[in-house]
């Protein structure tokens, strides 16, 4: 991180003496420094949501494979009959991509939990179970219920599996919350490093009307408010990136795997967009300053 | 009225410096000034007066482009100011020093840095010995060499307005245009300047002072042929010979 | 809302002519309104997550009633020797509330989604299921296996239930997380309230010089600017506050009960939180640019 | 030396406005100021002068409390500067009338805002007729009626010292003090303003005013009897019968 730092700043400092033009402003500057690091801060939490809410999502998506169980509690005889045509209407239904009768043994495995695994399972009047793979969409199940009751009427459709779907699509949402928030945060520190730059430009008129008058080109005078912002927002962002690391490490993880954001690590992929925040947040003052003191300059003689 | 006349006092046949044809200029209202018609030819030394509010100081800003005349042409080193570009304008400058009425300084630098920064802003060096040798002469000249390290806002009214007059003349600029220099300082400072701007007007630049101080005009008509332009009723006229 | 404002203005807008003085301050009353105005709709999120958080983490909390199952599959006539003592044991270990046998009928309840409802389970070797009511914090489950290993040695311990533990943790980080970016924010806008009114101040050395040598004294000078700043931090975090409630109330919420932060909506006292954001943000600015003007003019003759 | 005189031209035997006791004042480095001492009488007539640089700015300074002596006692009507808490300094200011040298104004209002801003910033009405009466004969007198509702950067140099003028005799003031009040005005419009300085002086104020115009004191002179200090090698000197 700190070399990336350097070597941006050295690219910017090619011209310490026309830096000097420029005043020191004084709180414009720490207020520069301090929004790009609260932004940045903000910035790495709202990417470690998002994130954290995609693995989430798609973990949980994973595990479900989206399934459900139709169960046939047919009379004694009538069991492979309707059998085969519930999995005649299954197969046609869409948004259903598999549904297979479960084994005996597999009916057990499931059994076991409640009996025990001594249970004389060919003793019982056991019903015949189905499992169902859905579509990523998933079925009507009001629809195939009707259906259903005409072609296998013993058949019950449980879809209890779906507990889960709700809680997909939240962490969904949250990841979509939280690349709300990272473009609002983007567009907000946007705005203030604007704001920021008109401000200390305007607060500079003295400056710049005195360099204008001693025949100092639009460009010299710019480029000394350019690169001071970019190289602010720049070092404020990478603080605010840093700390917030930091931050996210700090934060107790309990590596529980079955754990819901108890886990807002970075991992992999996900610090490339970390790293990024600084030179963007850099970027953007740099496009900003340079509006905004291309804009005031043609205001001047 | 001046049409037409060669403002060089030395007749010699050099193209003017500054060009003024029918020149308007108003600030929005009615208009500050009509029909103004001036050539000041290079190495001539031009006095302007007029009473307070009668347009010096806009006379001055439109010969250095820092105000478009609303009507005629201003044509500095023989190119019109409407033509230009803003870095043309930029670097017209160099070549014409201003000292402002309101002397107004980097105030967060150096007085010495200050009086050197049109050398910095159109890239010369200001730390090799010669330079330095140069601008320590020139504070010297403008009596500010034991000030050179404080910043402009803790100069004497006077002393900022000689340091303007340093940094006006610190790249020998062709043409030296002055607003009140003298109006904070002392009689016997005044005529220091007054010097100063005689010796370089002998060097061939072309000096156009604005001011209100009649003295300073007949101390400067003793040493060096002038010329007095004088606003009034909103026109360029020449001043009496009773200067 | 609006009706609040009008009333906040009013009182502090009782000396029209002394706000005169100071300069209508263009980019930095921007810059203010800005970021009072984005912070303000950060909070409205960060205050909507917190909520909805914590709703979601006390549902869940009670819906489970911190439950999980002993099952009994002891040989015929042992069971209710074994049952009794498992009793004993779980009536005796901390973290556990209550333990009750369930009944013939109940057992056959949880059964019914597996086998239908005429399922003769007076002639089945059901094992004898024990519901066992936690407390908040939980049991410690592996020294519970060890003493039912020696007491009642046919029970086996499903903590099944469990699963939904971390997700309650997760609500209640997410709830924390909430709140501490509600302090961030805060933080962050004081600073850049503060910093902005430092801005302010020092653009406009001139004016406060020109005040001072005309004989007005501090109190005067420093009401204009602060009472300017108070009401650009509260305009800015009023309308920001607005919008963010506007953007809440279009996010579609699908009134999922199961749904975890499908319903992002401000219920009930969250209302007092959401609607104390100008007013705090105002009296942070109010507070912040009182401060800074005092400093400022301390240092003046 | 001035020490232990009574400075009340007119011999009147009421204690001084103005009480400056072996005052000195430096601003970190050397003294600038040394051993002065003066006493300023009610209704006087007083002229500073000196060379650029020799301290006739941050006598005035000292004179209405924006600088602290390092050394010695200033007395203001009677008080103890030093003793003086913040508050008390800026009601002390609406008793003296202070032209800076750099005339400064609150830039986004216009000219008669300013000129009207010490009785806003006392708590005094100025939109009752008697005093809008009082701004507009005020504005004639110094010449900018049509210049009234302009901002202060749209003024030349001579319109701000003028209406600087303007915005220190507004409140009627018992002490006026003016650092340099004619350094951009024309001979026309500064006797007009010593004509305006000499009236207020016969309605019985106190003025002070600092100026290296030697012809402005020589006008004064011959209008009303006024006393010329000069510092000199850091000291007050009492200028000789030669002005
Ligand atoms: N930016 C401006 N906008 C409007 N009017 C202006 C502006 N600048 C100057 N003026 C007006 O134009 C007139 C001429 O101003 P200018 O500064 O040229 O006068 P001047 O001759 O230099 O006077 P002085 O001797 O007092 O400096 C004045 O009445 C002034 O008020
Ligand atoms: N704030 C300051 N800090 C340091 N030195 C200062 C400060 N203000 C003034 N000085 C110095 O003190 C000396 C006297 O300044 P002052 O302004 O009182 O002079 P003056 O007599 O008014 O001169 P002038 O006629 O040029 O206005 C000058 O040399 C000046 O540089
Ligand atoms: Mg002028
Ligand atoms: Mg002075």
């Amino acid at each position: 991180m700190s070399l990336d730092l350097r070597a941006a700043a050295k690219m910017l400092q090619f011209d310490e003496k026309a830096d000097r033009v420029v005043p020191p402003t004084g709180f414009t500057a720490r207020l520069t420094v301090f929004s790009s690091f609260a932004m940045a801060f903000l910035a790495v939490f709202a990417l470690a949501l998002s994130l954290a809410a995609g693995r989430v999502a798609e973990r949980w998506g994973d595990e479900l494979a989206q399934s459900s169980t139709l169960r046939i509690s047919a009379p004694a005889g009538e069991g492979v009959t309707q059998t085969e045509a519930a999995l005649r209407v299954l197969r046609t239904t869409p948004g259903i991509v598999d549904a297979r009768a479960l084994t005996i043994d597999e009916q057990r495995a499931l059994l076991t939990p409640w009996f025990g695994a001594d249970i004389p399972i060919e003793d019982l009047p056991l019903p015949q179970l189905i499992d169902i793979t859905e579509t990523d969409e998933g079925y009507d199940a009001a629809g195939l219920r009707l259906r259903l009751a005409a072609e296998a009427p013993a058949a019950v459709l449980d879809d209890h599996a779906r507990w889960r779907r709700p809680l997909i699509e939240a962490a969904s949402r949250l990841r979509i919350l939280g690349w709300a928030s990272i473009l609002l945060i983007a567009t907000a520190s946007a705005a203030m490093v604007t704001l920021a730059a008109n401000a200390a430009l305007a607060a500079n008129a003295q400056v710049i009307a005195v360099l204008r008058l001693v025949g100092a080109k639009d460009t010299y005078i710019a480029r000394a408010f350019v690169r001071r912002f970019a190289l602010r927002s720049l070092t404020g962002a990478a603080f605010g990136t840093l700390v917030g690391i930091v931050a996210l490490v700090l934060i107790p993880s309990r590596g529980d795997s079955a754990g819901f954001l108890t886990d807002l690590s970075i991992q992999g992929w996900g610090w490339v967009w970390v790293i990024l925040i600084p030179p963007l947040s850099g970027l953007v003052a740099f496009i900003a300053t340079r509006f905004a003191a291309r804009r005031v300059l043609e205001e001047l003689a | 009225m001046l049409r037409h006349n060669n403002a060089g006092n030395r007749g010699r046949d050099k193209t003017a410096v500054i060009e003024l044809e029918n020149v308007a200029y108003s600030y929005g209202g009615g208009e500050l000034l009509t029909d103004m018609t001036l050539s000041v030819a290079p190495g001539s030394f031009h006095f302007l007066t007029g009473p307070s509010g009668s347009g010096k100081t806009t006379f001055l800003k439109l010969c250095y482009g820092a105000l478009q005349a609303t009507a005629g042409h201003v044509r500095l080193f023989e190119r019109d100011v409407r033509g230009l570009g803003r870095d043309d304008v930029a670097i017209l400058r160099r070549k014409i020093g201003v000292v402002h009425q309101d002397c107004q300084f980097l105030d967060h630098l150096p007085v010495t840095e200050n009086i050197a920064l049109p050398l910095s802003v159109s890239g010369q060096d200001t730390s090799g010995a010669g330079a330095e040798a140069n601008l320590k002469e020139l504070l010297a000249w403008v009596g500010l060499t034991a000030r050179g390290d404080a910043l402009p806002p803790e100069l004497s009214g006077g002393e900022r307005q000689r340091a303007a007059l340093a940094r006006a003349v610190i790249m020998s600029p062709d043409v030296i245009l002055a607003d009140e220099p003298t109006g904070n300082i002392d009689w016997e400072m005044s005529q220091r300047l007054l010097t100063l701007l005689v010796e370089l007007n002998r060097m061939g630049k072309t000096i156009l002072v604005a001011t209100h101080d009649l003295g300073l005009i007949r101390a400067a008509k003793a040493q060096v042929p002038t010329r007095v332009l004088r606003i009034s009723n909103r026109r360029l006229q020449m001043a009496g010979a009773d200067l």
